[in-house]
Parts: C-alpha cells; structure tokens; sequence
C-alpha cells in the first residue's frame, strides 16, 4: 500500500524526443558543460536527463583569442571559438567517462564543411554509448561557416540530409536565431532527416571598452547567452513548435524550473541549460527538482501534461 | 571542492578601494593550498550574473575562515564591500591550480604588484614558516603597499618600492628583483620567483628571471565564468610544443599559477 | 581671454545626420518619449538632441489589449501595437507643443500598407516644424505588415523608395533586428533614398506566466528592449556602420554615457535611448552630460572624433 | 512632480508580507492627493529594471513624510522590504489621478480588499476629517485586515469581513457593500462609493453599485514602466462613445482611479 502511494507520489518526468528515451527534460547544454567530468565534482551526473558535449570538429581546435567572454546586462558573451580536442581524442579521452556516467550522452558536432559534418558524424556513429549527435549549425563564434550553415534553409537542410546518410544515431539540429524565419529552417531540417531540433544558440552580439576603445572580446563579436535572451528564444520556441512535427528541445536562458516550465508550456519537449551552470553548478539538478515539485503541487503525474499546454 | 553557503564573519576596508573579507567556510579553510582561489556569486538576481573569482589570502583551518583581499574595480566589487557581517555568500572552492613549492634551491622570492599581494600571503604562511624568504611588493602610491608587516612579522624580508616614493625605494618593484637577482648571482644562490600582480608587470619579472635563468611561477587573471574548466572562457595562451606552437590553456584550471615561461605575454 | 578657455573647454557636441543639423546626438526614442510633453514637468526638453515621436498612422489606433508590458531580464517586452492619435490629430493637437520644444522633431511612421506609409508622409510634409521622418518598417507588434516591411529588402527599399517621392523632408529608415542580413536591409534603403538609417527596433520576444500557463501580454509576443539586448544592438550598428556610406543611428539598451560612447565608437552617428526613459526620467539629459565631460577629460573639441573610433 | 532622492526614515513588517514604509520626501508630501502613486526605483543596477508603483498611503506634510503600505509579492518588493533606515530610494511622484471628492451626497462608503486599504487612509485622513464616513475593509484573514484601528480612532465606521471568519464577519467585502447599499436605499442616503483591491472584487463592486444606481470611483493597478503617460504600457480599457465602443486609457494618467461604470471589466 505504502509503496503504492509513494509511487503515485513520484512524476513521472521521463520524456522521448523521437526515438531518445530521457529520465527526464533536463540536459545540460553544448559548451557550457565541458565533458561532463569538470562538474563531476560537484554534482551527481546520473540526475541528469543527459549532457550535451562542447562541439566537436575533425581535427583539434584551439579557439579563439583571448578575452573569450564579457558579462553583460543579464548575460555574457562568448567568442570560444569551437575549440576542442578533435573527435579522435573525444572518442578516446572523454567518451569513457561519459558513458559511465548513467545518463544519456548528445555530442555536439561542429565543421568547417559539409565534408567535415559528415565525416565527424561517420566517426561518432561507431562509438558506443552515444545516444544522438546534435548537429550546430549554428554557432556565430567560427569565420567560415558555422552560421553560414544554418542561416538558409536550403544549405541546413543540405548538411542535415548528408549527415543523415552516414548515421543511424538520432539527429538534432541546433538552429540558430540569427535569422528572419527560424520556423522555415527548423520545417528544412524536418523534412532532411532531423529527428529533432533544438533552439536557441547564441544570439550574434557585441561589446566595446569604451575607454580603451576596443572591443571586449578577441573575437570581436561574440555570441550573447544567459537570462537577458530567455524572450527571444521563448517567442522562436513557441513558433517552431507550431511549426514541425519533430519535438524541439528549447534553451536560451533557463535558470530556475519555473524557466524550464516556460519553455515546456511553449511546446519543448525538453530543455537544455547553459549559462545557468557557471552561475550555479547545480543549476540542472535544481531544475530537475523544481520541476518534480511543481508536477507533485499540481497533482501531475506526468510532465508530458505540460509540453504545448500554453493557453494562448 | 565545495559549493557552500558561507558567512561573512568581518570585512574591513584596509585603505580606501581595498577590502578584508573573512568567511566562514570550514569545508574551503581546509582544502585550500596556496595560490587557489574561490568564486564568489555577488548577489541573488541577473545583474551581476556571473561569479567573482578572488585569490584566497589566508585561511585559518581551524577556526574554518577563509579570508580574501580584494580591490573594487567595478560593480561586482562594489556590491561585494557593501555586505554586512552575518549575510550568507555563495562560494566555490577552492578552486585551480596553486603555487608548486620546491623545497630545495637558495631561497624564496616573492613578487607582488598592487593587489597581487592577496595571494602571497597565504603562500607565506603555509609554506615559509621558518624557511627563508623575501617578498618584493610595488604599488603605484603608500597606500597600494598592503600586508608588509604582516609578512615582516612572519619573518620575511621585505622591501618596498612605490611609483611616487612615497614608501620606500621610487621605482618599480622589478628594479627591487634585478637587485635581488644580481645579488643572488653574485652570491650563486639561485632563488624561486613567485610574481602576482598586472600582467605588464609579470611579464617584466618573466623576463628578467629567464635572462637570470631563475625558475618562475606567475599567477594569472582572466576573466571566468564556469571557473570548473567547462567554459574555455579564460584562456590564456601558452607556448607548445606542436605546431603551430602555441595553445590555449585555461586559468581556472591548469592555472591560475603557471610557470613564467611557458606563458606567452 | 576667459571667455576663450571657456569657450575651448565646452566640447562640441553637434552633428549632422544627413542635412539634419543636431545640437547634440542624444534623442528620445520612439514609443519611449510619448509626444515629448510627457517629460515636461521632470526635465528641460530643449536640452536634448531631438525627439522621436510614437508611430503614428493614418488613422488613429487604440493598440493592443492588455496586459501590454512585461518585465523581463534587464529588459521589457511591450506589446503597445502602434497605439496613436493618427495624423491629423497629430499635427493639430501635439505638433504645437513639440515646435516649442527647442529641439529637432522626429516623427516615427508607421503603416498596415505601402499607401498608408505614403499618405502619412505626404500629410506630414506639409506641417512645420518636422525635421525628419523616421519610417518605422520594424515594429514587431501589429499582425499586418509593420515587420513584414522591413525584412525584406525589396520591400523596404519599396517602402523608402515610395516615400522618397513624396517628400523633402530628410528620412531615416528605422529597421528591424529580426532578420538575417540587417546590412543588406540597410544597403537596400540607402539605395532606395534614405538619408540615414536607426537601429535596432525590439527583438521579438514572449513571456509566460507558469503558474497560469499562459502569455503574460495581450498580444502574446511583444517587442524587447532595455539593457539586454545592448550586445546584439551593437553588433548589428557596427555591422551596417561597415555597409553603408549614409549616417547611423544606433539604439538598443542604451542607460548612460558609457553605453552611448560605445554605439558612437561602433559607428553611430547619433543615438536614441528608449527604455531608460522609464527607469530614470531624466536619463537623456544625464547622458548629454556625461558625454559632455568624457570630451572634456580625453581633451576632445568635438564628438564627432568618437564616431567609427573602435580600433579592431 | 518631483525627482527626489528620497532616505528610508522606518519601515516596519505589519503582519507578514506587508510592511509600511516611511520616506522623507517634502515635496512629494506637500503636492500628493489621495488615490496618487510614487513611482519607486526599487535598486541600482539592471535587475529589476523598472520601477515599482505604489500608492501613498498616507503624508505628513508638515514633517515632509510619505507613507507607503505594500505587500511582498515578488522580486522587487522583496527587495524594497530588505532595505534598511537611511538608504537612498528614487522615487518619482506624486503621480496620476486620485480621487475625486464631492462635498455633496449622504456620506462616503470606501471599500477595501487587502492591501486595497493602502490609498483609502490618505483619503480618510485627508478629506473625511468630520464627514460621516464608514469603510468596509475584507481579506482572507484576519491578517489582511489593516489599518481599522486606524481608522476608527479617525473617527470612521468599520465593518470588516474574512473569508473565514476569523475577524469580522465571515463572508467577503461585496456583502458588506450589499447590506451597507440595502440599508442606504431604506433610508434614501445615496453614498459615494470609493473601492480598492483585487480586480475581481472591484467588478462586484461596481455591479452592486450600479445596481443601486450609487457612484463609484474604483482604483485600478496595472504594470507599468513609465508611469508618465509616455509608453502607453499601462492601458486599462474603458468605454467610449465612439465605435469601436471602447478605448484604452492610462492608469498612471487618466488613473489610477477611474469612475467604476466607464471601467470594461
Ligand atoms: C584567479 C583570479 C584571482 C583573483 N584574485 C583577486 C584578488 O585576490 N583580489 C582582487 O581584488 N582581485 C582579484 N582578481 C580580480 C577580480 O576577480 C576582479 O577584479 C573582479 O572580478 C572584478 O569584478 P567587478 O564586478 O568589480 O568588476 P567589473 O565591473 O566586472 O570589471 C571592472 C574591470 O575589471 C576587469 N575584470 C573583470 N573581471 C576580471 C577578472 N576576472 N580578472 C581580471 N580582470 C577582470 C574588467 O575587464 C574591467 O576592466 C582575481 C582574478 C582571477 C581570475
Ligand atoms: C497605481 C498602483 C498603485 C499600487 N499601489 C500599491 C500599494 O499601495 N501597495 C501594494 O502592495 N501594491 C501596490 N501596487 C502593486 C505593486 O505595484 C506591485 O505589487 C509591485 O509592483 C510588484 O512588484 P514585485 O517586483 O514585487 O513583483 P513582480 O515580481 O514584478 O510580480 C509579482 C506579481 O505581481 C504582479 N504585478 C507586478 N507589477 C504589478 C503592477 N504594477 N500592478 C499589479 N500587479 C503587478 C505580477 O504580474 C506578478 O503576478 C500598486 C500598483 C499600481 C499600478
Ligand atoms: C561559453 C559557451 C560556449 C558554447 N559553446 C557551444 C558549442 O560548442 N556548441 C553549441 O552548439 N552551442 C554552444 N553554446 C551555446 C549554448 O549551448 C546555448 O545554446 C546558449 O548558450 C543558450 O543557452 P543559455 O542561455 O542557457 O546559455 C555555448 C554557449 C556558451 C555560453
Ligand atoms: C513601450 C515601447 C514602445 C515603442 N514604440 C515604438 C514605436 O512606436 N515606433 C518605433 O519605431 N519604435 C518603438 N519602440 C522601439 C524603441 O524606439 C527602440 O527602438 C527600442 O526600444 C530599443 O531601444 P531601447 O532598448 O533603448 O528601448 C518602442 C519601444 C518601447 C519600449
Ligand atoms: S572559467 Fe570556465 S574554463 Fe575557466
Ligand atoms: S506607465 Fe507608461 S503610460 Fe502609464
């Protein structure tokens, strides 16, 4: 009887995006993670509903000139750069430790070219314990392509469609909200082969030290996270979950549950956090808790109720 | 490493811009070893957002205070001189890569610019008792010249020198390091140099310990976010060994304190 | 002899947008300002640049129903809607007023239909005491066109080019953040007559309320502005400053004189602040001010040696 | 209006989550009318960004003191309770349109849900100083109910009603409003009504008062940024003679207190 009641009293805050079964919504997202192992130290990574690596590329990428990062009004920029170790050393160094890490594991792939897409998405195919490639096609930090790559439709829809021919792994595309109609990507990446999208990278931005007169990143510009983008990515989330068939994993801004829950309202299947962990380590476990205490308070049992259920 | 809710116990302001903060923190007092820092989240809300990273000045492990010496520089700072005694604050640590202390070689140089004494002292404290040591500090005026009788009265030599004159020698405390170095040639007592303190000047004291061919430790800033080694946001760069000889190496782990020259300033 | 050092030690704040000659580069933003007499009673308005009026239309509009603003992470959405007296009561009852001002008038334009653009301007042409338009293809809160105008270049030029023909008065075109290629916009208006262009206008955003689940504004997305999107508003003004060869009028998030000084090294010409109006009243004039001493303390005669100063 | 930087001179928590606070700030005393707002700046920095509004609840002119009484319900109120003695506070005001008082008519009923009490005492005090008065003050609970010591001592009847009966009667303040209507129709005493609380109970009241065909001013809240007619932000919609047959007007300007039968529930 006891056990009954506890059960009931436990949400069920698993969740499915396509054929990727997650004990629950809450992943930690590409770059803000490391390789899951810097925050080992202070968290339980096993509570997670999944880590999402930093990208990786073909070969080994130092990254751009320092300074890397500026904090702004509720935010900070980053010009990182896509730096990492190369996907031979990510299958190598990090990927054991990934695997043991009892949750489900989204590499982030990066490259110069469709070729390089492909080519990392073929090598990452045969390593066990990865459960879906996250494909950025998105990210503003990287001269050649990176944005270029996810900010038209037809070149999207062209990366996603050749990395989809050399992998059985489920696909997400990280879409970019640098760009007039995030909605009629995220419909190119369904129709190409996505299994799922995810949304929003970092939005292009900048900052001057206006007494030296000089920017503030190396990179000169850089991509804009944290709180201060949580609008913007809700409006583009609310869209594209209108718009496609696929789920679509949300970010932009999360710091608490009640954010999360925004974004759930707003039609994602998931969330990713990002910004939040260098503000609080434990952000996603909190998230994680926050969410099972609100299904519990509303009497939930599941926290699929919640997916899409914004009134408008 | 431990993410605790800790208490201020005392802050005071030493002279005008510069701080003492004391905190409660058993779990951080006890791990932390010379050169570490801690991460400290300013306020609750978005602005400022993201953490603070302070050198640990001094701990007392067993009373379990930790205690840091910082300079207001900006908001964060601001905020943070603000605080009364009693309020709770969020801190990680200790975190990064400390000072390596050799136990052999002729003695113990210790380097600081302005500020870059915080970390110093701890250094001083924990390792030094009984050994001996000298310490440089420069600052632009008396008033940037901090903890001198502190380490005077832990038995290290000290010598002083400010832009203006205004406390000791007039000059840079490089000049006060070319004297010591030239000194310890002369005498074939090849010293450790531990430098904190702008970079223009660490890059200064880099150089003159290779030309003197004397191992040196610098402690770097950069700005952080994670400060856990996730972000990659506080590269510096350091040389290496593959092409195309350089790389990219992160402050909050493998640093703050690297060797002078490995760096490329 | 005094009267010389005093005269050098006053920095000359002047510039010049085109054929707009202003005392000083700091305006009142549109939809941020009212019709200027809102500000009488806390500040002396002719200490100011200029004014940018509200959009106004054709007809009078009653906007959008409430809730019609959020706050969020240091910034706001509004979701207003282009609420206005309409052209004629505009140049009867609030012309009057603004002419007295001692300041140069700038009246935001705003349409459902190309016509309505053209009819709007053609009625203010005729008034005294305009000095500019500023053609607000961008605003992201009305269902017809507003941003459909400016996301597209050829329809912006359209838009700017219609307009041209029908008046003599100086036109900056406002445009929109919300697209791929802002410099290619601002290219395509410059061709078709503009005399400067103004970003950025709001980045569309959305809230939710979680506990009700749902939108917290009537209009269910709204426009964000405030400190927040400072970084963004930056980068798209040093990108379009690098695009075209017309002035610039940077916005987005400006709060004081640090901020300006940075929109100015990027390359504005002139500024607007928007949303400080709320937090602080008087923040235009505390700006003026602040970027009168930064003159003064670099030693600099005119604020013009700021503008495109950044060293990359 | 005034731009002042005004000092917290006490603030003390009535009962938990409502507190009143007492700043100095002349010239807000000397022009402020019942039923207008200050415009708070709740702290530097970006977050939270815009400024909180809050009615006065009561000034004393002669000592340049104005009263808020508020209620914590999110970030920036509880911020503002935080505050201590002393500090700085922005505060923009006297804003908007307060009530409007008619010497005429049998006697004024104010009707009060919760916090709605805050701009009802000024009224009180400021215009009823003899007046046959009677206010009907409800909440939740007894710990809703203030300022009724208050007021009695100024001389003004009460009637209170919580929803669970633990002071007062048990039922809501609409009863009261009811009964109160009742009795004035039995003796022909047409009264002004003036209200003020959570916007459900404002519609019942305004229904009641149309039904018995009595005046009533209602003081409306919604969110606002400028809180000077400027963004438009704080539009309430009213009727209007011309099509569409509503219009929206500004709560900081043409209100807060707007006529109860103009109001569009
Ligand atoms: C490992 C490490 C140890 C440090 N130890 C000490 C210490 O013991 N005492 C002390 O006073 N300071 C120390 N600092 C510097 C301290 O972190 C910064 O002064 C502080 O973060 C500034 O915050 P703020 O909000 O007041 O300034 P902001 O408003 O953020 O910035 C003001 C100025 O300081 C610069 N700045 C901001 N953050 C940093 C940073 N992380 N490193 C360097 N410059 C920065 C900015 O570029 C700007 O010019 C240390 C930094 C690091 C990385
Ligand atoms: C003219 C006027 C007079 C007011 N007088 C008083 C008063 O005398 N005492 C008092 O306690 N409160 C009063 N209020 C309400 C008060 O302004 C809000 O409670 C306060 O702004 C909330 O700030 P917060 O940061 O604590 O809450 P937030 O975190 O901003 O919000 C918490 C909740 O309060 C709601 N809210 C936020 N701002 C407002 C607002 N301006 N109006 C209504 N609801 C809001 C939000 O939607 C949310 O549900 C008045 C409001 C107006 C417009
Ligand atoms: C320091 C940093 C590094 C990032 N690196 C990557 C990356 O390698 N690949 C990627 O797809 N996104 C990257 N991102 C974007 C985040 O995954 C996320 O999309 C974005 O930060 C918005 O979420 P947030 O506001 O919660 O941080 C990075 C973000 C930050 C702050
Ligand atoms: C309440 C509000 C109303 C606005 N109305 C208009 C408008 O009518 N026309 C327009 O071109 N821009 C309008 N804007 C946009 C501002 O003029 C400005 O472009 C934007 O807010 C960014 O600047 P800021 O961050 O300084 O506010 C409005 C902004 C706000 C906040
Ligand atoms: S601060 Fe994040 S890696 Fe060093
Ligand atoms: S708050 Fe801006 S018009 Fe009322």
């Amino acid at each position: 009887m006891s056990t009954v009641l506890s059960k009931k009293n436990v949400p069920d805050l698993s969740i499915e995006i396509g054929p990727i079964h997650l004990k629950n919504p809450v992943l930690a997202a590409s770059g803000t993670f490391g390789y899951g192992q810097e925050f080992e130290a202070v968290m339980d990574l096993s509570r997670l509903g999944g880590i999402v690596t930093k990208a990786i590329t073909l070969e080994p990428r130092l990254g751009n000139p320092p300074p890397r990062i500026v904090e702004t009004a509720s935010g900070m920029l980053n010009s990182i750069g896509l730096a990492n170790v190369g996907v031979a050393a990510f299958v190598r160094d990090k990927m054991p430790f990934l695997r043991s890490c009892g949750t489900a594991v989204i590499v982030n792939v990066a490259g110069r070219s469709m070729e390089e897409y492909v080519e990392v998405a073929r090598r990452l195919s045969d390593c066990p314990g990865i459960h879906a490639l996250e494909i950025n096609i998105s990210c503003p930090n990287v001269q050649e392509g990176g944005l270029a790559f996810g900010a038209d439709p037809k070149v999207a829809a062209a990366v996603i469609g050749a990395v989809r021919d050399v992998t059985q792994l489920p696909l997400i595309a990280k879409l970019t909200p640098n760009v007039t109609d995030i909605a009629g990507i995220a419909a190119a990446v369904q129709e190409a082969g996505a299994d799922a999208v995810s949304l929003i990278n970092t939005l292009v931005g900048m900052a001057i030290d206006a007494t030296r007169g000089r920017p503030e990143l190396g990179g000169v510009t850089g991509g804009l996270s944290g709180p201060a983008i949580k609008p913007v990515a809700l409006a583009m989330v609310w869209k594209v979950a209108q718009a496609v068939r696929i789920p679509v994993i949300g970010m932009g801004g999360i710091m608490n549950a009640g954010d999360a829950l925004e974004f759930m309202l707003a039609g994602a299947v998931a969330v990713q956090v990002g910004t939040a962990n260098f503000v609080d380590p434990t952000s996603t476990i909190r998230i994680v808790e926050g969410l099972e205490d609100t299904l519990r308070e509303r009497g939930m049992g599941s926290v699929k109720e919640i997916i899409g259920a914004l009134e408008v | 490493m431990t993410d605790t809710k800790t208490t201020i116990l005392h802050q005071e302001r030493i002279v005008p811009q510069i701080f003492r903060l004391c905190l409660s923190s058993p779990g951080i007092a006890q791990e932390a070893r010379p050169g570490q820092f801690v991460h400290l989240r300013i306020r609750e809300g978005t602005d400022p957002l993201l953490r603070r990273p302070f050198s640990i000045h001094r701990v007392d492990r067993e009373r379990g205070e930790v205690q840091v010496l910082y300079q207001v520089v900006g908001q964060g700072t601001r905020l943070l001189s603000r605080k009364p005694v009693g309020e709770r604050l969020d801190a990680l640590g200790p975190l990064g890569h400390g000072f390596e202390v050799s136990e052999e070689g002729g003695g113990v140089l210790l380097v600081a610019g302005g500020i870059g004494i915080a970390p110093r002292f701890f250094l001083c404290e924990d390792w030094l008792r009984g050994r001996a040591g000298t310490a440089l500090i420069g600052a632009r005026t008396r008033d940037g010249i901090l903890c001198h009788d502190l380490l005077r009265s832990g038995g290290v030599t000290v010598h002083i020198a400010t832009d203006d004159g205004s406390f000791g020698d007039r000059g840079v405390v490089t000049d006060l390091l070319n004297a010591q170095l030239e000194a310890g040639r002369e005498a074939s007592a090849s010293p450790i140099v531990y430098a904190c303190g702008p970079v223009a000047m660490l890059a200064s004291v880099a150089a003159l310990c290779r030309a003197y061919e004397v191992p040196c430790q610098v402690s770097l800033e950069s700005r952080m976010a994670c400060g856990l080694g996730a972000c990659l946001g506080c590269a510096v760069k350091v040389r290496s060994s593959v092409p195309p000889g350089y790389e990219y190496q992160r402050v909050c782990t493998e640093g703050p304190v690297f060797e002078a020259e490995e760096v490329i300033w």
